[in-house]
């Protein structure tokens, strides 16, 4: 069955999520990921979005997955529907988040994210929407996975201005900032999926991004050419499995109106 | 008797919307009718609060409402335009906050408190004081301040409490005396309500008094803290209102509202029909109905979702007993 | 398949409630019979937390459960008796606060921020500095802080965020996942959901996920944060339950529990009939029922009060529309 | 008709409320006087208490008044029920509330109220039930009306302890704690009314409680027999009205169970 990158990419951030526990989705891919891992092989993650709904189960016959995150659906199957104080306060801040999944426009070495703008904050080249709930999300989430495309300009070595921090600049950086040292630990491109050296969960080792697995007929030299640093690569790098017919399926049925993901691009 | 809070949306922006207020502009749910009629009687100098700001902010931008916004992320940024020029020359104010940071702070002006911790931002680069005077800051020392627990020592963000002059709010019902009734996930607009000085709230339904007194617990604020009542079906249109209607993207791109931040000319094209070119709600939505007919309206109508079951009763005793009977 | 967090009351505490914990007691339809078990089982070196704790505490001090309490009002120390006695001679500790303290302490343990600032107490004689330890002081200066904001300098004081190990709360309903829904006027509950470690609640009524699902605005707490559900009918006794029966002050005088302060054989008079006499709280009602007959149940069952009406609908439209047929 | 000085204080604290406004009604006697008072001649007084009711309008036929703050008939012709934060924060601190009606056991010349103990807080001699909410309602509303039997061991110079600021210590006190300048207002006794000599709302003036009105038959030199200071007395004391037999009617049925009042006591 055709396919793209993007939808693999989709695919593989599903496959990726836990089978259990309290995900937050921020804007963008994450939502259409984690509603595909929800109706795929997580039936018992609790999905909970920034604008009030708490632990959505989508119908099996669900016509869409939500529409930004402000979709009414969210409303049909969730436990608790409630404000964003509750979803970003007493939720997520409250420690009750096990994973966040974001999209941003810039990713570097240590998993810091940049949703806000291009260039300096004090001459900025170009204003982007900006960081909606993908700030606290990356602070106070105990994990963060991350889908963005693989392209040298995204995936950058320091992004421009850090609006979500990873590992900062290393090992402690976050328990010193005042955060738990626990952060990101999974990335999922059009390329592969990367993990981080964090044997002591932030604490230690370099804390940078390492790729873990490829997509299929890809190798570890073409992602390292769209990654704008040395990247640090995994002894043994797996080949990711190809998107089975009913992933691709619910996928497609998931996203009716090409709202997520443009037949053909990429 | 008590006076009954219901008026037209003209009067309503007239008497509580000045120049110069902060204006809460909503997030899901946005009170497009309320924000047209604002765009319509121009305002000027208003500054935007909101977590997210979405296309309803650009409306008032693109009106030259309002110069300047407080939120964690502005839709007219979002593509190439004037507004992004606006920001880069200066014309346009911002301070970056974030979803989380502005509902707190809504929150704790609700509360009526100086400020709000939060432990968002840290590690960031937003905290980093050579940021403080950005290009597009107008609030520097008073935006935050990074702190530390009295109590244990630990790093916090200190928010400032946030009272908007007024608040623009669509609700699902209220009664005339402006008691207001909201279900459905809410985002910020929950505290919303309690924060602003002024708040106007447009209505799909007006409800008698004794349909709020059976289920109390659905208001979101009572009318003592309502200035207005607009009763404004289709009131959010193009977005939609939990239980009445959805979102109508199709109108965003047949209306031109989807390109209005690329020229004067596509601003002017979509606002001399939709907003200056109609005298009020009203007169939009017959234009509507000329334009795309009653099936677009019909098809925009909510056919799926939940309803609450019978079996919820806010029940008492009429005879208290404080001796037993033996 | 999702586990069921049901359970029996002798499982919920005896898993849930360690010695020495920080215990939420409850305000309005307090969870008596959550508290009667934690009695019965004897627990050890607890300390309650509520904004005002009612007679349930009076329970938990007399039974030896509780050596301290952090609230604004006690209604154990409201006559003279062995409570007071033990607060004078050290026995017994406390920290004063008020219920706007603990329900806004509450609310800052659930957001997960170090403290929260409030107006009140400024003025007062709490804040003097002499008074930081006095008699039945535990906490000192973690206490509360009186600080400057920031950002204008007026005086706040700073409440600390508490995160009670254990709530023990008594709901009008919930499902088998823990999802559990309230509705009334509720004190300071709300927050006690979201703030404590540990969420055993007790309900009325174990209603089908489809009737949660069915009204998500009724839940007040999500399953995510729920250790146990334990169905008990009448679980708030002596206390009522909105919509289910009315307090029963009758019974707080026939079984002498309005007295147990007074002396450790009134205590005992009491709770060997009511708490350790019987197994759990079906046996409890047994015994009321034997001793006053089902009339004195029925004496206490509501019968006014409002109900909502039909016309809530958390609607949608299945198909939406990107683009405009014509 | 005969009534007992309680009965009386009760309808004079009722006829001393405004006709508008949102009002919170603490603990004990404030109750009954408060919805003796919306039933009267207040039908557009806002009713608040601190457990979550908002805009209470009992029933015409209202069989009893509130049995406490937590009695589930609040829920039956409140505009709004929510919880103990929104009333005693987001109403209440957020600055809505433009009269709080209070009981305490001791009151001073100031009208700083005690609700906490006898003694000394270091060495109490007796502890009561506590403050609950009466202490942020004497911060933070806009006025304060005090109801309170006329006792000299309860009308002191100054309180054991201030839970609940009246002007503290007397003109711009408030304000300097942080406070709105303006505090209480009225207090009402089982002997007659006070009120304080605050011509600037608490910035100028000394402060002080001053005898206004003095109930049937009793002058002012007994109201000062039962007051623990140099009490002030206006020069022009009234003398207050009889309470009608509607009044008294419709006190003692929001009472039927002698909750609030005992036959017979003052």
């Amino acid at each position: 069955m055709e396919y793209t990158l993007a939808e693999l990419m989709c695919v593989v951030a599903a496959r990726e999520m836990p089978k259990e526990g309290t995900v937050m989705l921020g804007m963008g891919l994450p939502v259409l990921a984690g509603t595909l891992a929800k109706l795929m092989h997580a039936p018992e993650l609790r999905v909970c979005t920034e604008v009030g709904a708490f632990d959505w189960e989508p119908r099996p016959d669900v016509p869409r997955t939500s529409i930004g995150i402000h979709d009414f659906i969210l409303n049909d199957g969730a436990a608790m529907v409630s404000d964003m104080v509750d979803a970003l306060g007493t939720l997520l801040m409250g420690g009750n988040v096990d994973i966040g999944v974001l999209a941003a426009a810039q990713v570097d070495r240590f998993g810091n994210l940049n949703t806000l703008l291009m260039g300096d904050y004090l001459a900025p080249e170009r204003r982007l929407g900006g960081t909606g709930g993908n700030t606290e999300i990356a602070c106070l989430a105990k994990r963060v996975l991350t889908i963005m495309p693989q392209e040298r300009r995204r995936f950058v070595s320091r992004v421009d201005f850090n609006t979500s921090p990873g590992y900062i600049s290393g090992p402690g950086a976050r328990r010193r900032a005042g955060l738990d040292p626990q952060g990101p630990n999974i990335v999922v491109s059009t390329f592969g999926v990367f993990g981080f050296d964090t044997p002591d969960g932030g604490e230690s080792g370099s804390c940078e991004m390492v790729l873990e697995a490829v997509f299929p007929n890809l190798d570890p030299d073409t992602v390292k050419l769209e990654t704008g640093w040395d990247l640090r690569v995994a002894p043994h790098v797996r080949e990711v499995e190809e998107p089975t017919e009913d992933e691709l399926t619910l996928l497609r049925r998931l996203d009716p109106h090409h709202f997520y993901l443009t037949p053909g691009r990429y | 008797m008590r006076e009954s809070k219901v008026m037209s949306e003209r009067e309503a922006i007239s008497r509580f919307v000045a120049d110069g207020d902060s204006v809460y502009v909503g997030y899901t749910a946005a009170a497009y009718g309320l924000i047209r009629e604002v765009v319509r009687q121009r305002k000027t100098g208003l500054e935007m609060i909101g977590a997210s700001v979405g296309p309803q902010g650009t409306l008032l931008i693109m009106g030259r409402c309002a110069d300047r916004v407080r939120t964690g992320y502005l839709a007219a940024a979002l593509r190439p335009g004037l507004v992004q020029d606006m920001m880069s020359d200066g014309t346009f104010k911002y301070e970056d906050y974030s979803n989380q940071a502005i509902a707190l702070m809504l929150m704790a002006g609700a509360l009526g408190i100086p400020f709000i911790p939060t432990r968002s931002f840290l590690g960031t680069d937003y905290l980093d004081p050579k940021n403080v005077d950005h290009p597009g800051a107008y609030l520097h020392e008073q935006k935050w301040r990074a702190m530390e627990s009295p109590f244990d020592g630990q790093p916090y963000v200190a928010l400032p409490a946030l009272r908007p002059d007024v608040a623009l709010l669509h609700a699902q019902r209220a009664d005339e005396f402006g008691n207001v009734q909201v279900w459905g996930h809410q985002g910020d607009a929950r505290w919303a309500y309690w924060a602003a000085k002024k708040v106007i709230v447009s209505v799909e339904e007006i409800v008698s008094h004794e349909t709020v007194l059976n289920d109390p617990g659905r208001t979101v604020v009572p009318g003592l803290r309502v200035s207005a009542i607009v009763h404004m079906p289709y009131g959010a249109h193009p977005a939609g209102q939990i239980g009445y209607y959805d979102y109508d993207y199709a109108f965003q791109g047949v209306s031109g509202m989807g390109q209005i931040v690329r020229s004067q000319e596509l601003w002017h094209a979509h606002a001399d029909e939709w907003i200056y070119g109609v005298e009020d709600h009203a007169g939009y939505l017959r234009r509507y109905v000329e334009r795309f007919g009653e099936a677009a309206l019909a098809a925009i109508a909510v056919d799926s979702g939940r309803t609450p079951e019978p079996g919820v009763r806010y029940g008492y005793a009429k005879q208290l007993r404080f001796r037993m009977e033996s």
